[in-house]
C-alpha cells in the first residue's frame, strides 16, 4: 500500500500511459455499447484523445522532443474536423430515418 | 509452308478466328450463309490439317528437340527486361507439331468439320452458336500446336468459355448445372496446372543465345532439359519432394480433362447435356488433351515423376477401365451409356501411357485418335434418335434394325468399333496399349481386361435394347438416317475402318516421336540423342 | 507350279469371299436373286481353287511350309530393343492346305443349300453376305502364320457367328443367344489375348516360326515356364471359348437359334473347330502339364455334353451337345498327345456334323412347311416327339442321315470309324504312360453314348410311326439344292476318302501329311517324346479298337432295343432314373449353377428342394449378366427389396464389404498398436466397409451419383454454407462491425503473441 | 529552409495542381451557381494536369518538405493510378443518373472528388506516419460526405454514417498503434523508426500491439478481413461511382502506404543489400508478413464466399473486392520486390476490369433501375455488346486468360511460389475458382436466361460505348501483350531511400 502511494506520487510515464489505457478502452466501450450516434461520436474522440495522452507522454519522457505535442494538435483538429462532418451527416440521417439510433441503421446488410 | 507470309499452323490455328469474325459480320437472318461458312471454314482448316499430314518428315522426333519440331514458327512475343531481382522474362509465339501432335491435329480439323455438319439446324441463336463453336475450335487447335507453355495455357483456358456458353445455352434441360459444372471443375484442374507451370517457370532458364544473361521462359522444349533447371530452384534435381508435387497438381490438372477416376463426375453431366455436336467436341478432342498434356507436357518435363508414378496411373488407368464399363452398364440413357464409354474408353489411353514402352505408348496415342473418332460417331448416333424420338430412354426403343436399316448398318460400325472387334481401328489401339502395359505392369492389365468383355457386355446389349427385337409400334415412322447425318458419319466410319486394316498411315506418324518420348523418359529426361529413321 | 502361285492363290481364296461380303452388303438389294448365285458361285470358285492349291500342295510340295509376309507396323527404333515391326503374313503347310478345302467344301455346300433353306427369307441377300464375310475371316484363322491375325480373325468370326445367330433378330431368344455367344466368346479370348501378351512381352513378334525357334533355344516367356505353362492354357482359354470347352461351352446349345445351315457351317463344322486348330497350332509350346489340362477340359467337355444330349427332344440342341461332344474328343485327343488323330477328327467331322445338321435342316424345312400347310402353328417342328416315319417321305435325306450317324456312330468303313479309333488308341496311350486312366474311360464311355443318343436320334425321327398322319402326308423331300449338299457330304463321310485301309488311317494320305510338331518347350516341362508315345500307341492299337466297336455296338443295340423295339421303355427308364434324367435333360444344371452361383438364389432359397425342377430360363452369360448387373445397379434396381435373392445378394456382399473393411483397418493397423491408433484403424475400416457395403446397395452406378458425384457436389455445399454462415455476420449494425474489429485485433494479438 | 520549400514545392506541383483545383472548384461554384455543369470540367482538367504533372515526376527520386513525403517511382505509380481513376470517373459521372439528378449540388460533387483524389496523392507520397494520418483522413473525410452524396436516399445517408464511424474508430485504433510505436522508437517518420529498430531491441508485446492496431487502420483502407464490414454496406450506399472510385483509387492508396510502412520500417536494409533478389531481412525478428498472410487468407475466402450468396450487383463487387484485396496481400506476403511488382501489375490490371464491371453495373442501372441479378436476366440478347463487355470483365476478374486479370494472378502466384509460399499460392488458386461461380453467376443470368418482362433491346449511345472500350481493350490487350504494364511495375518498385 505504501510502496502504490509512493508511486502514486511520483507521476511518471506509466501513470500517463495507464491513464491512457484507461480512456482508450472507455472509449472503446462507448463506441460498443451506446446506441445514440452522437454517444459514439463522443467516444470516438475519448480513444483520439488516449492517443493524445500517448504522443505527449512519450514525447516528454521518451524523445525529450516536441514532436509528440505538435502530433497531438494535429490530432485534435483532425478530431474537430471529424466531428464536424460527422455531426452534419447525423442530422442528414435524423432527416431521413427520424432516429439517430445506430442499431436501427441496418438496411443494408449481409 | 508459308501462306501469304504465315505459317501453316497459324492458319490451321486462326482460321477458325476468321471465320468467327466473318460469321460475326453476316446478319443473323442469313442462316445459309452463316453455316456454309462455318462448314468451308472448318473444311479450309481440315485442308491445312491434310496438307500438313502429308508433308510431314516421318524420320524427325520432336518431343524435345526444336530440330525435330516441323511447321514451327516462333515469333517473340513477350519480352520483358531484366532487373536485378526479376530475371528476364520471354514468352514466344512457339508452334510446331511432332507425331504426338499430328495426329490430334487432323482429329480436332476431322471433328470440328463434322459438328458443324451436326450442327446443320440448331434452332436458338444460330449465328451466336456458330461463333462459339468457331472459337472453340481455335482453343482445342491451339492447345495441340503450342509449344509454348504460356501459349499452351491462354488456348487451354479461352476453350472453356465457349463450352460454358455451348452446353449452357445449347444444352439440355440440366444445361445450367452441367455447364457451371464442367466450367468450375476443368478451372480447378487448370488453376493447379497454372501453379505448376509457374513452379516450372522459376526453376528454368536459358542463356540467352547473344548476351549469355539468364533468361526465364516459358518454353516448353527448354522445360524439358534438365541442365536448364537453375541450381537450388524449386524443381532443381530430381524425385525431389517438389518435383513429384509439381508432377501431381499437373496431373490433376490434366487428370479432370480426362477424366480420371474420380475426377469424372462433370463429364457425364457435360456430355449429356450438351447439344449433340457440342458432346462430339466434347468427347472426341477435348478429352485427349489432358492424355496429350500428360504426354507432351507430364512426361518429358517430369519423368522421374512419371515413372515414379507409373504404377498408381496403371491402377487408376484400370478403376477408369472397369469402373467406368460397370457405370455405362447401369445407364438407362443412351448417352450417358456413351459417356461412361469414354471413361472406359479413356482409361486404356491410360494403361497404354502407363506402360512407358513404345507399344503402350503408341497404342494410347493411337488410342487417342482412335476414340476420337469412334465415339463421336456415338454421340452422332444417339443425336439421329433423339432428334427424331425426342427420347434417350433406352428401354423405349427396339426393333429400330427394321425400321431403319441404314442407320443401324453405321451404328453397328461404331459400336463394334467402340467394343473393339479386329478390323476397326479401335481395337488395334486397344491391343497396342494392353500389350504395351502387360510388360510393365502384369496383373493390372490382366484385371484391365475384364473391360474388354464388360464392354462387350454393355455395347451388345445396348444394341439389342435399341435396334433387334420386335419393332416398336410407336416408332414405325421414323425415318431413316439423312444425307446431311450420313455426310458427318461415313468419313468417320471409313477412317475407322481404314486404320483398323492398315493403321500404319497413322502409326507412321508417330513412331519417330514415341519411340523418342519413351527412350527420353526412360533415360530420366538425360539429353537423347536424335535416333536415326 | 511355284510356291509363289500357291501363295498368291491362297491369298485369292482368302479375298474372294470379302469381295462377295462387300457386294452383297451394299447392292443386294439390286441384284437380280439378291446375289445368291454371286456369292454361292465365288464360294465354288474359291472351293476349286483351294483343291488345286490342295492337290498341288499334296503332290508336290508335301514336306514343306511356305510363308510370305508383310511389315504391317514398324515401331521403329525401340529403346531397349533395337528395330522392331509387326510382320504379319500367311503360310501355307499341310494343315493349312487340309483346312482350306474343309472350310470351303463345308461353306460352298452350305450355300448351296441356304440357296433353298433360306428361300424367302426376308433378308436373304445379307444372309448371304453374312456367310461370305464369315468364310473369310474362318480362311484367315486357317491361313494365318501369326497369332495376332488369329486373334483379328477369332474375333471377327466370333462377329459374323453373332450376325448370324441373331439373323432372326426380331425374336429376343435369337439375339440373347446372339449376344450371349459373342460375350463368353469373349471371355474365352481375353484369356488368349493374355496369352498373347504374355508371348509377346518376351519374343516381340506374332509369327508362330519366329516364336518357337526363340523358345526352342531356351528363351521362354517371362523366364519361367510356369508363365509358360501359363501362356499355353490361357491361348487354350480362346479354344474353351470357340470350341465351347467347359465351362464356356453354355452358348453353343442357345447358338442353335440361327439359321440351320449357320449351325452346320459355323457351329458344327468350321468354326468350333478354330479352337482344335489353335491348339494344334500353338502345340509346339504347350507344356505337359498345359496339355494335361487341355486333355481334361476336352474329356469332361466330351462327357458332360454327351449325356445331356441324350434327354434332348430338340433335333438342333442333339446335335448341338453331340457336336460339343466331337469337340472335346478332339480337344482330348490333341491334349493327349494324339495330334494328328485329334486334327483328323476334325476334318471327319466337319464332313458328317456338317451333313447331320443340313440333314436336320431338311428334316425342319419340310417340317416347318409341313405345318404352315396344315395350318399348325403351335407344334414345334424341331421337336423330334412331333416326327417318326419320315423314312419314306424323305429316302435321301434318310440315307444321308443315316450314314452320318454311322460315321458319328465310328462304325467300320466310315471316316468317323478312322478318326475316332485314332483318338481313343491315343488315350489308351496316354493312359497307359501317364497313369491317368480316366481319360481313355471317358473316351470308350462317350463313344458308346454318341452310339446310343445318335441312333435315338435317327430311329426316332425316321423308323416308326407318325403319331400324326395328317400332318406327316405333307411333308416332302427337300429341292435339289438341298439334297445335293447332304449327298456330297454323305460320300465324304467315307472311308475311302482318307485312307485305302478301312480299320487303320496310318497308312492314308493324311497321316503322311499331318505330323505331330516337335515340342519347343524345356524338356523338363515337356510332354512325352514323339516316339515313346507313338510306341505306347501301337500297342494301344488293336485293344482300342476291339473296345469302340464294342462299345459303339452296345451303344447301337441299346438304341434299338429301347426306341425301335421298345423292349425297355424309354419312359420306364426314365421314371426310375429320374433325378438322373432331370438331371441330363437340365444339362447338368450348367445354367442354373452359373445362375445360382452368380444370381444368388434368383429363384429363392425357399424353394431349394424344388430347384431340380426349375425351368430354364437364363443361361451364363445371363447369370453373370445379372451379376454384373447387380454390381451395377445395385439391389434396389435388380431385385425387388426385401426378397429372398435380394437378401442373399446383400448377405454375400456384406461378408465381402467386411472383408475389405477388415483388411483396410485391422490388416493394415500397425502390429503392437495403442489403444487410440486401434480405435482409428477401426473407424477406418468401418468406414471402408460400409462404404462397400453401400456401393454394392446402390450398385456402381447410384455409387458413382450419390459417392463420388456427391463428394464434389458437398465440397460446393459446403463452400455455400459457409458463405451463408458467414454472410450472416454482416448484421448491417455498424457497433456489431466494431465489435468484430476489436475481436479481431485481440485474436491477432493472442495468435502471434 | 526557404531554398528547401521553394525545392519542395516544385517537386510538389501535382499536389499542389489538385489543391488549386480544389479551391478553384469551389470558388467558381460559388460564382458560376447557374452553370454548373462547368465545375467538373475544371475539376477534371485539375486533376487531368496533376496526372500530367505526376507523370513527369517519373524516375525521381528524392525527399521533399522535411522527409514528411517522398517522390519516388513508387508514389508516381500510384499517383498515376489513382489519377486514371479519377479521370475515369469523371468520364462516369457523365452518364450517372445519381449525379446528374442533383445537379445543384455538382460543385460538391466534383471538389470533393478533388479532395479525395488529393488526399491519395499524399498517402501514395507519405513517409511520417502523422503524414500518413492526416492524408488518410483527408481522403476519408471527403469519402465520408461523397458516400452520403445523394443524401435524400435513406441507404446513401445509412452508408455514410456507418462509414464515418467506422473510419473513425479505425483512425482512433490507427492513432493509438501510432502513439504506441512513437513511444517505442521515438520517431514518426519510417526511416527513423527503421533505424531505430535496428539499433535497439524493443519490447516485442508492445510492438505486436502497435502494428496490429495500426494494421486495423491499414486493413480498414484496404477493406481486409475482418476489418471490411463497412465495405459491402457502403459500396452498396453510395452512388456507382464513388462505389468505383472507393474500390480502386482508395485500395490503392491504402495498398501504397502498407507497403511502404512495412517494407520501409521493418526491413533489414543491412540484410537487403546482401541479398538482393531474394528474400527481405526482417528486423526484431517480427513477422508481420505471417499477420499479413492470415489476413490474405482470411480475407479472399470470406470476400469470395459470402460473394456467392449475393444478389446485389454493386454488393457483389464490393465483396468481389475484398477477395481481391485478399490476393493483392499474397504479394506483399512475400517480402520482395517481384511480391511487390506483382501487386503494382495487379492493380494496374485491376483499375481496367474493376471499373469496367462498374461502369457497366452503372449503365444497366439507368436503363433498368435496378442492381439486382435478376434483371440482368436475358440482358445478353437485349444488349449483346455490353453483355460480352461484362463478360470480359468478369473472366478477367476472375482470373483466366486471355484477358489481364490472369496477368495479374499470374505475376502474384509467380511470386509466392518463388518464395516458396506453395500453400498460400494453392489456397489463392483455389479461391480463384470459387470465384468464378459468382461471376459466371452474371454470365448465366445474362446468357442462359431468357429476359423477363421487357425483351425491347438496349441501346447505349456512341460515347458511352466509347468509355466501355476505353476499359475494354486494355483488359484483353494486357491479356495478351503484358510487357508495358510488367516493365512499368517493376521500374515502380523502386522506393527513396531503399537500397
Amino acid at each position: 500500500m505504501q510502496d502504490f502511494i509512493h508511486w502514486l506520487q511520483a507521476p511518471g510515464l506509466n501513470h500517463f500511459l495507464i491513464i491512457s489505457g484507461i480512456l482508450f478502452s472507455l472509449g472503446v466501450f462507448a463506441i460498443l455499447t451506446r446506441r445514440n450516434a452522437i454517444m459514439v461520436l463522443m467516444g470516438i474522440e475519448l480513444v483520439l484523445n488516449a492517443a493524445n495522452i500517448n504522443f505527449i507522454a512519450f514525447s516528454r519522457y521518451i524523445t525529450n522532443t516536441l514532436d509528440g505535442q505538435v502530433i497531438a494538435i494535429f490530432v485534435i483538429i483532425l478530431a474537430a474536423a471529424e466531428a464536424a462532418i460527422a455531426l452534419a451527416i447525423v442530422l442528414n440521417i435524423f432527416q431521413n430515418f427520424n432516429t439517430v439510433n445506430v442499431d436501427e441503421l441496418n438496411q443494408l446488410r449481409d | 509452308m508459308n501462306f501469304l507470309g504465315i505459317g501453316t499452323l497459324s492458319w490451321i490455328t486462326f482460321l477458325p478466328i476468321l471465320g468467327m469474325i466473318a460469321v460475326l459480320l453476316l446478319p443473323k437472318e442469313n442462316r445459309n450463309a452463316i453455316r456454309w461458312t462455318a462448314l468451308a471454314i472448318t473444311f479450309l482448316q481440315l485442308v491445312a490439317a491434310a496438307f500438313i499430314f502429308f508433308n510431314f518428315n516421318r524420320g524427325l522426333a520432336g518431343i524435345n528437340t526444336v530440330e525435330g519440331m516441323q511447321f514451327v514458327e516462333k515469333v517473340s512475343w513477350i519480352n520483358i527486361k531484366g532487373v536485378p531481382w526479376f530475371g528476364k522474362i520471354y514468352v514466344e509465339y512457339f508452334l510446331g507439331v511432332d507425331g504426338l501432335s499430328v495426329p490430334m491435329v487432323l482429329l480436332t480439323a476431322l471433328i470440328s468439320f463434322v459438328a458443324v455438319i451436326a450442327s446443320w439446324n440448331i434452332e436458338k441463336a444460330f449465328k451466336g452458336y456458330m461463333v462459339m463453336l468457331l472459337l472453340l475450335d481455335t482453343g482445342m487447335m491451339g492447345v495441340f500446336v503450342s509449344l509454348d507453355f504460356f501459349l499452351f495455357y491462354v488456348f487451354w483456358e479461352v476453350m472453356l468459355l465457349p463450352m460454358y456458353f455451348l452446353i449452357g445455352i445449347w444444352g439440355g434441360p440440366r444445361r445450367e448445372y452441367a455447364a457451371i459444372k464442367f466450367f468450375l471443375y476443368t478451372l480447378l484442374g487448370s488453376v493447379l496446372m497454372l501453379l505448376a507451370i509457374i513452379a516450372l517457370y522459376f526453376s528454368v532458364t536459358i542463356p540467352d543465345p547473344t548476351t549469355g544473361e539468364k533468361i526465364y521462359t516459358f518454353n516448353m522444349l527448354a522445360m524439358m532439359n534438365p541442365a536448364n533447371f537453375e541450381p537450388g530452384s524449386l524443381l532443381a534435381g530430381t524425385s525431389t519432394y517438389w518435383r513429384y508435387l509439381a508432377y501431381i497438381a499437373l496431373f490433376i490438372g490434366f487428370a479432370i480433362k480426362v477424366p480420371v477416376f474420380p475426377f469424372h463426375t462433370w463429364l457425364p453431366d457435360a456430355h449429356v447435356e450438351a447439344p449433340t455436336a457440342i458432346s462430339v467436341i466434347l468427347a472426341g478432342v477435348l478429352l485427349k488433351m489432358g492424355t496429350y498434356g500428360l504426354l507432351r507436357i507430364g512426361y518429358p518435363m517430369f519423368p522421374d515423376a512419371a515413372n515414379h508414378y507409373s504404377w498408381a496411373l496403371a491402377v487408376l488407368a484400370f478403376i477408369n477401365i472397369v469402373y467406368g464399363a460397370l457405370c455405362a452398364m447401369a445407364q438407362k440413357d443412351f448417352k450417358k451409356l456413351i459417356a461412361y464409354s469414354s471413361v472406359s474408353h479413356m482409361g486404356v489411353v491410360l494403361l497404354g501411357m502407363s506402360a512407358m514402352n513404345t507399344q503402350g505408348m503408341l497404342g494410347a496415342v493411337f488410342q487417342m485418335f482412335n476414340h476420337g473418332t469412334i465415339t463421336a460417331m456415338l454421340f452422332l448416333i444417339v443425336g439421329v434418335i433423339y432428334d427424331r424420338a425426342h427420347t434417350r430412354d433406352l428401354d423405349a426403343f427396339g426393333g429400330l434394325a427394321i425400321t431403319m436399316p441404314k442407320y443401324t448398318g453405321i451404328m453397328t460400325v461404331a459400336f463394334f468399333a467402340a467394343l473393339g472387334l479386329p478390323g476397326l481401328s479401335g481395337f488395334i489401339s486397344e491391343a497396342f496399349s494392353f500389350l504395351g502395359a502387360f510388360q510393365t505392369h502384369r496383373y493390372i492389365t490382366i484385371a484391365s481386361t475384364l473391360g474388354i468383355v464388360l464392354t462387350a457386355a454393355y455395347m451388345l446389349w445396348t444394341l439389342q435394347r435399341v435396334f433387334l427385337g420386335q419393332p416398336n409400334e410407336k416408332w414405325a415412322g421414323l425415318p431413316d438416317i439423312n444425307g446431311r447425318e450420313l455426310a458427318a458419319l461415313v468419313p468417320l466410319a471409313i477412317i475407322t475402318l481404314w486404320l483398323g486394316v492398315y493403321p500404319s498411315t497413322m502409326l507412321d506418324i508417330m513412331t519417330t516421336s514415341v519411340n523418342h518420348l519413351v527412350e527420353f523418359v526412360k533415360q530420366g529426361g538425360a539429353a537423347v540423342a536424335m535416333l536415326p529413321k | 507350279m511355284s510356291p509363289e502361285t500357291i501363295i498368291q492363290l491362297s491369298v485369292v481364296i482368302l479375298l474372294l469371299p470379302l469381295l462377295g461380303f462387300t457386294l452383297l452388303i451394299f447392292f443386294n438389294k439390286r441384284l437380280p436373286r439378291q446375289g445368291d448365285w454371286l456369292e454361292t458361285g465365288i464360294l465354288f470358285l474359291a472351293l476349286a481353287l483351294s483343291l488345286v492349291v490342295f492337290a498341288v500342295k499334296m503332290v508336290s510340295y508335301r514336306h514343306e511350309t511356305f510363308q510370305a509376309t508383310f511389315t504391317w507396323v514398324n515401331f521403329g527404333n525401340v529403346p531397349g530393343f533395337g528395330p522392331m515391326k509387326l510382320e504379319l503374313g500367311i503360310m501355307v503347310d499341310n494343315l493349312v492346305a487340309i483346312m482350306l478345302v474343309v472350310v470351303n467344301v463345308v461353306s460352298a455346300l452350305v450355300h448351296l443349300f441356304s440357296i433353298g433353306y433360306m428361300h424367302g427369307d426376308v433378308r436373304y441377300g445379307r444372309y448371304f453376305a453374312y456367310l461370305g464375310i464369315f468364310t473369310f475371316s474362318m480362311l484367315g484363322i486357317v491361313i494365318t502364320n501369326n497369332f495376332w491375325m488369329m486373334y483379328v480373325f477369332w474375333e471377327l468370326v466370333g462377329l459374323s457367328s453373332y450376325l448370324l445367330i441373331g439373323h432372326w433378330f426380331e425374336k429376343k431368344s435369337a439375339s440373347d443367344a446372339a449376344k450371349k455367344a459373342f460375350v463368353v466368346n469373349r471371355v474365352g479370348d481375353i484369356g488368349m489375348f493374355t496369352g498373347i501378351m504374355i508371348l509377346f512381352a518376351t519374343f516381340h513378334t506374332f509369327t508362330f516360326s519366329t516364336i518357337f525357334e526363340s523358345m526352342q533355344s531356351g528363351n521362354i516367356p517371362l523366364g519361367s515356364e510356369a508363365w509358360l505353362t501359363a501362356a499355353g492354357i490361357l491361348i487354350f482359354c480362346g479354344a474353351i471359348g470357340k470350341s465351347a470347352q467347359f465351362p464356356l461351352h453354355v452358348w453353343l446349345p442357345d447358338a442353335m437359334e440361327g439359321p440351320t445351315p449357320v449351325s452346320a457351317l459355323i457351329h458344327a463344322a468350321t468354326m468350333v473347330a478354330a479352337g482344335v486348330y489353335l491348339i494344334a497350332r500353338a502345340f509346339p509350346m504347350m507344356t505337359a502339364d498345359a496339355l494335361m489340362f487341355i486333355a481334361y477340359i476336352g474329356a469332361i467337355t466330351a462327357f458332360i455334353s454327351a449325356t445331356i444330349a441324350i434327354a434332348q427332344n430338340d433335333i438342333k440342341k442333339v446335335l448341338a451337345y453331340s457336336t460339343v461332344s466331337q469337340l472335346g474328343y478332339m480337344v482330348m485327343g490333341l491334349g493327349v498327345g494324339a495330334y494328328t488323330a485329334g486334327f483328323f477328327h476334325l476334318v471327319t467331322h466337319a464332313m458328317f456334323k456338317a451333313g447331320l445338321f443340313l440333314g436336320s435342316g431338311s428334316v425342319i424345312h419340310a417340317m416347318h412347311h409341313a405345318l404352315h400347310h396344315a395350318g399348325d402353328h403351335h407344334t414345334d417342328p424341331q421337336d423330334i416327339r412331333n416326327m417318326g416315319g419320315l423314312r419314306s417321305k424323305m429316302p435321301i435325306t434318310f440315307w444321308t442321315f443315316l450314314i452320318y450317324t454311322l460315321a458319328i456312330s465310328g462304325i467300320p468303313f466310315t471316316s468317323g470309324f478312322l478318326s475316332k479309333d485314332e483318338i481313343l488308341a491315343g488315350t489308351l496311350a496316354f493312359g497307359s504312360l501317364t497313369g491317368h486312366k480316366i481319360i481313355p474311360i471317358i473316351g470308350f464311355f462317350v463313344a458308346g453314348l454318341t452310339a446310343f443318343y445318335m441312333f435315338r436320334l435317327v430311329i426316332v425321327v425316321f423308323f416308326g410311326e407318325h403319331n400324326d398322319h395328317h400332318r406327316i402326308e405333307a411333308v416332302r423331300e427337300s429341292p435339289k439344292t438341298m439334297t445335293i449338299p447332304l449327298m456330297v457330304f454323305a460320300a465324304l463321310s467315307f472311308f475311302a476318302f482318307y485312307s485305302p485301309n478301312p480299320f487303320g488311317a496310318a497308312s492314308g494320305w493324311f497321316f503322311d501329311a499331318i505330323h505331330r510338331p516337335e515340342s519347343v518347350v524345356p524338356l523338363a516341362v515337356a510332354a512325352v517324346g514323339i516316339e515313346t508315345f507313338e510306341e505306347a500307341l501301337h500297342h494301344s492299337h488293336s485293344l482300342a479298337m476291339i473296345l469302340s466297336l464294342t462299345v459303339a455296338g452296345l451303344g447301337i443295340l441299346i438304341a434299338f432295343t429301347t426306341y425301335y423295339w421298345k423292349k425297355i421303355s424309354a419312359d420306364a427308364v426314365a421314371d426310375k432314373l429320374k433325378p438322373l434324367h432331370t438331371f441330363f435333360l437340365n444339362k447338368w444344371y450348367f445354367d442354373e449353377f452359373y445362375e445360382w452361383m452368380f444370381v444368388g438364389g434368383t429363384k429363392g432359397l425357399a424353394r431349394a428342394y424344388a430347384w431340380f425342377d426349375n425351368r430354364i430360363i437364363d443361361g451364363i452369360v445371363n447369370g453373370v449378366g445379372s451379376w454384373t448387373k447387380a454390381i451395377t445397379l445395385g439391389t434396389r434396381q435388380n431385385w425387388e427389396e426385401g426378397s429372398i435373392a435380394s437378401i442373399f445378394y446383400l448377405g454375400i456382399t456384406g461378408v465381402i464389404s467386411l472383408y475389405v473393411g477388415w483388411i483396410a483397418g485391422a490388416a493394415m493397423m500397425p502390429f503392437g498398436a495403442s489403444l487410440g491408433t486401434m480405435v482409428g484403424y477401426g473407424m477406418l475400416g468401418l468406414a471402408v466397409a460400409g462404404l462397400t457395403f453401400f456401393l454394392f446397395y446402390v450398385g456402381v452406378g447410384g455409387f458413382d451419383n450419390s459417392i463420388v458425384d456427391g463428394l464434389v457436389n458437398a465440397t460446393a455445399y459446403l463452400a455455400g454454407f459457409l458463405g451463408l454462415l458467414t454472410r450472416r455476420v454482416q448484421t448491417g449494425k455498424v457497433q456489431t462491425y466494431l465489435a468484430f474489429v476489436i475481436l479481431g485485433v485481440m485474436v491477432f494479438f493472442l495468435w502471434f503473441r | 529552409m526557404v531554398e528547401q520549400t521553394l525545392h519542395s514545392l516544385s517537386q510538389f506541383l501535382p499536389e499542389t495542381t489538385l489543391t488549386i483545383t480544389f479551391c478553384i472548384s469551389i470558388l467558381a461554384g460559388l460564382i458560376l451557381r447557374n452553370k454548373p455543369k462547368v465545375i467538373p470540367v475544371i475539376s477534371f482538367a485539375g486533376i487531368l494536369l496533376a496526372t500530367v504533372f505526376a507523370v513527369r515526376q517519373m524516375g525521381s527520386s528524392q525527399a521533399v518538405f522535411s522527409g514528411m513525403i517522398v517522390v519516388d517511382p513508387f508514389a508516381v505509380f500510384f499517383k498515376l493510378l489513382v489519377g486514371s481513376t479519377a479521370v475515369i470517373i469523371f468520364l462516369f459521372s457523365i452518364y450517372s443518373q445519381e449525379v446528374q439528378s442533383t445537379l445543384k449540388r455538382l460543385v460538391e460533387y466534383s471538389s470533393l472528388l478533388v479532395a479525395m483524389t488529393l488526399g491519395m496523392f499524399l498517402m501514395a507520397g507519405a513517409v511520417n506516419l502523422l503524414m500518413m494520418v492526416l492524408a488518410i483522413e483527408l481522403t476519408s473525410l471527403s469519402s465520408y460526405i461523397l458516400a452520403g452524396y445523394t443524401k435524400e436516399a435513406p441507404d446513401s445517408s445509412e452508408a455514410s454514417l456507418k462509414y464515418i464511424i467506422y473510419g473513425a474508430l479505425s483512425t482512433g485504433l490507427m492513432l493509438y498503434g501510432i502513439s504506441i510505436l512513437f513511444g517505442l522508437t521515438g520517431a514518426t517518420d519510417v526511416y527513423a523508426i527503421n533505424r531505430s529498430l535496428a539499433a535497439t531491441s524493443v519490447n516485442s508485446v508492445a510492438l505486436l500491439i502497435a502494428v496490429l492496431l495500426i494494421i486495423a487502420g491499414f486493413g480498414y483502407k484496404i477493406s481486409a478481413v475482418p476489418f471490411h464490414f463497412w465495405t459491402p454496406d457502403v459500396y452498396e450506399g453510395a452512388p456507382i461511382t464513388i462505389t468505383a472510385f472507393l474500390s480502386v483509387a482508395s485500395k490503392a492508396a491504402g495498398f501504397a502506404m502498407l507497403i511502404r510502412f512495412f517494407k520501409i520500417s521493418f526491413i533489414d536494409f543491412n540484410l537487403l543489400a546482401a541479398h538482393a533478389g531474394g528474400v527481405w531481412g526482417l528486423l526484431q525478428g517480427f513477422e508481420w508478413n505471417k499477420i499479413l498472410a492470415i489476413l490474405s487468407v482470411l480475407t479472399m475466402t470470406l470476400g469470395n464466399l459470402v460473394a456467392v450468396w449475393q444478389n446485389n450487383l454493386k454488393r457483389l463487387l464490393a465483396y468481389s473486392s475484398i477477395a481481391h484485396a485478399g490476393y493483392m496481400l499474397m504479394g506483399v506476403v512475400v517480402l520482395n520486390d517481384k511480391g511487390l511488382a506483382a501487386v503494382l501489375v495487379y492493380f494496374m490490371v485491376y483499375l481496367f476490369m474493376n471499373l469496367g464491371a462498374f461502369y457497366v453495373v452503372m449503365l444497366v442501372a439507368n436503363k433498368v433501375g435496378s442492381e439486382d441479378i435478376d434483371s440482368y436476366k436475358g440482358l445478353g440478347y437485349r444488349s449483346p455488346f455490353i453483355s460480352v463487355a461484362m463478360v470480359v470483365f468478369f473472366i478477367s476478374l476472375a482470373g483466366l486468360p486471355p484477358t489481364a486479370g490472369f496477368i495479374g494472378k499470374l505475376f502474384l502466384f509467380a511470386a509466392l511460389l518463388d518464395a516458396r509460399w506453395v500453400w498460400l499460392a494453392v489456397v489463392g488458386a483455389l479461391n480463384s475458382v470459387v470465384s468464378l461461380y459468382y461471376y459466371v453467376r452474371v454470365v448465366r443470368n445474362m446468357f442462359l436466361r431468357d429476359p423477363e418482362g421487357s425483351t425491347e433491346p438496349i441501346r447505349f449511345s456512341f460515347p458511352q460505348m466509347a468509355i466501355l472500350l476505353l476499359l475494354l481493350v486494355p483488359t484483353l490487350l494486357f491479356g495478351l501483350f503484358y510487357s508495358p504494364i510488367v516493365e512499368l511495375a517493376n521500374a515502380s518498385v523502386l522506393m527513396f531511400g531503399v537500397r
